[in-house]
């Protein structure tokens, strides 16, 4: 096998330069990579391009390099939850390009398959489809309009798994997979860190979400907070 | 009147047994808790999960496990957790038979508009796009009129779009009313109490009136 | 959930006509739905149209339904080792389309991804394109030319998987993935049989290859044969 | 002149540490046989499987573990499994670094023919089509001259083509060749004891001899 595994964050992220583009992984907090952002924070790299599903809270995920004025433009589905991201979106010092969500992992997967562009129907007729190409396709006796979307070009994918092992074979727990799987194998050169990484045989070969030759470099993570959005719980009758 | 949960319950009948449902946030989620017992329906939550349970019991939240709402929830026997391009694959290709979501505005030619106020907000589309650009069966639930007292039901959107001629049936606090192919908004039943004068008054696009407009049973 | 389960394989092909399309799992004779293959056999059904990455060997897999002339037309990237196939069609009895093996399993993932067409390299400037729409796209810098390839409209899909629950869930054993969950997903109505069949809970939620949402019918299969097309072995050393 | 496993053995020279490499059916599924110990490198099989091993111990054969020559084989330590989908993806990603299939002809701008012999030979491409499209790095292994003694070698070629414009070495029983971007098979090694006259003789196609030509090392 061909060990991918680095030393630390900061060897990971060691070529992650000032306007680079970097995909995501995580949806809300869920899933994010905490170690990854927190380094990218401490190093200061600035001008990013940001393609994730959603720019964090303002204190916490993609938010920490919003605070720190790290992002030149966010490519993201949603981004309530966020007031800083307002306030510098309103100000004029952020970039931002609205994607719907299938389309946005849609057009990372389309790159870890190779396919150039994809063809949707979400967001025809909408401002999404402005300035975009349409064509008509009819699938099983429906006939419909679908927009011709680019696979995303990102310098770097930056996701978290649950496992993975030198050979940087991934697996995800529950929903923490999310955009993880389709970055991971969308990027161009991947970075994972995991909770848990482990020798190459270790993981089920059967179980696998993303094959390690998807993975450019691969550590284990420290500290994970693993913060929680929103906290709803059921009370247990008595 | 209905109240939310009024209008999630009237909703619920909608739901056939073996259906794949997705819920948007706010009135649709509340669908989930009146589904009949009898009525086998699997929830998907567009972040990867088919069979979404109910919240999990204090002290069991796993931050691991959310739903598109970022929500903490559960699962059941026989869920599954995907990735979200398969999420929206399953969603394109047809697969989910009913999605149910909020609208600021609906338009009488079935165009919906929830995602965006110019120079007001600014959150995003999230799944929504996708959802009703491929869902065959679209159900929204809002209230009929805004907080300023306007209609919600239109001629034509005045907000962005979030799709176009997608919605096929409205469940307001006031009435249930389908939207016809070749458009407008047909009443089907009012809500107990309500008058069809007062949802005459609260539409302001085009209201097809036909026969005897049944109360609804909850 | 939602109970998929059906009482057997003759329950579970009665709406299959004469004349259909249908997607067929397994690579070589490796993952195929051996129950399924014998119950059309039995039951007869004619001028079939398989899309299946193989023909089978002449007495096994779509081997036998090409011995009893039920397939008009085949779609599959290779059929060697199948004399009766070879005869069939230089006496012009067969229909076939020989279809790049990347871009057949492209076309029936596109189907379940709800693409009614991809872009693909395979093929480009060979007689594959002929009459097909090309277009270049530069993808990380390379220009290349791209062959525009329809998703398979296919009137059920017949797979195997290894176990599967009665909501439908479905996982693989090994290599025996191949095309089994591309067309699983890619089906308009899919047929699982699987080796053992569990109820919901039973499976892993996150190792779950094809999840229920897209398997119309589940059963479990009687005596697998699983032959071997080619029995290669090392001698241990004494 | 070199035997099968010479051909083989030359090419696994090619094979540097940290590849991903996908071997065709033939000569090619020999190279693995001699790649030295220090280099790692993972073998893809584009059925669904990367980390191939070698074939199992008699009585150990599974028929849910084969390779794409459907041959049994093994797993190491760290190999997965995949569908057919996304082990197309993969390859058409570029993340196989290495492609080594046999022809029965390279034409010198590097067009490749492998699949098909008019009235003779329908057997189809396989995945041959996706992984010559590709693969950025693509090693033809083949005889250099066919049974009929003719060359394979040649300015363009005659049966049906697999792919265009991308072969970028070729390896046979006589020399070495890389094919330029302008096109012409340039001459790099002499097999042990094979004269620059007989790979003249041999080679249909635009032929191009700079320099001292060395015997390769084995």
């Amino acid at each position: 096998m061909i060990n991918k595994s680095v030393k630390n964050v900061d060897e990971a992220i060691a070529d992650i330069k000032d306007g680079m583009t970097l995909m995501v992984g995580g949806f809300g907090l869920c899933g994010i990579p905490e170690n990854l952002i927190a380094a990218l924070v401490k190093k200061g790299i600035k001008n990013l391009t940001c393609i994730s599903n959603n720019a964090g809270v303002d204190d916490f995920g993609l938010g920490l390099l919003l605070q720190h004025k790290q992002i030149k433009k966010m490519i993201a589905s949603y981004v309530g939850e966020n007031a800083e991201f307002e306030r510098q979106l309103l100000n004029g010092e952020l970039e931002v390009e609205l994607v719907p969500q299938g389309t946005l992992a849609t057009r990372c997967l389309a790159s870890g398959y190779g396919m150039p562009a994809i063809f949707t129907p979400a967001g025809v007729g909408t401002e999404v489809a402005e300035g975009k190409e349409t064509r008509k396709f009819t699938f099983h006796g429906v006939e419909k309009e679908y927009l011709l979307e680019h696979a995303f070009e990102a310098d770097f994918a930056l996701v978290k798994a649950w496992k993975g092992d030198t050979a940087g074979n991934l697996v995800y727990n529950q929903t923490a997979l999310n955009f993880n799987h389709a970055m991971a194998i969308g990027g161009k050169i991947t970075i994972a860190e995991v909770e848990e990484l482990v020798e190459p045989g270790e993981l089920d070969p059967n179980f696998i979400h993303t094959p390690g030759i998807f993975v450019s470099r691969i550590f284990q993570g420290e500290k994970y907070e693993k913060r929680i959005e929103q906290r709803t719980v059921r009370k247990r009758d008595i | 009147m209905l109240d939310k949960n009024g209008i999630a319950k009237r909703i619920a009948k909608e739901v056939k047994d073996g259906y794949y449902v997705n819920l948007g946030i706010g009135i649709p989620t509340l669908v989930a808790n009146f589904i009949p017992k009898g009525i086998n329906v699997v929830l998907q939550s567009e972040n990867g999960l088919l069979g979404m349970g109910p919240f999990p019991f204090e002290g069991e939240e796993d931050p691991d496990l959310i739903n598109a709402g970022k929500q903490t929830i559960t699962t059941l026997p026989g869920s599954v957790f995907f990735d979200s391009a398969l999420s929206f694959g399953m969603i394109r290709a047809r697969k989910v038979n009913l999605t149910i979501l909020g609208a600021m505005e609906v338009a009488e030619n079935g165009d919906i508009a929830n995602w965006k106020i110019p120079g007001k907000m600014v959150k995003g589309m999230g799944g929504a796009m996708d959802l009703v650009a491929s869902a065959e069966n679209i159900i929204v639930a809002m209230q009929h009129v805004n907080k300023a007292g306007e209609s919600k039901l239109l001629p034509k959107c005045t907000l962005p779009l979030t799709g176009i001629k997608c919605v096929k049936k409205i469940v307001t606090e006031l009435a249930v009313l389908d939207i016809l192919p070749q458009g407008g908004f047909k009443l089907l039943e009012r809500a107990p109490g309500v008058s069809i004068d007062q949802i005459k008054n609260a539409t302001a696009g085009k209201l097809i009136i036909e026969g005897n407009i049944p109360e609804m049973e909850l």
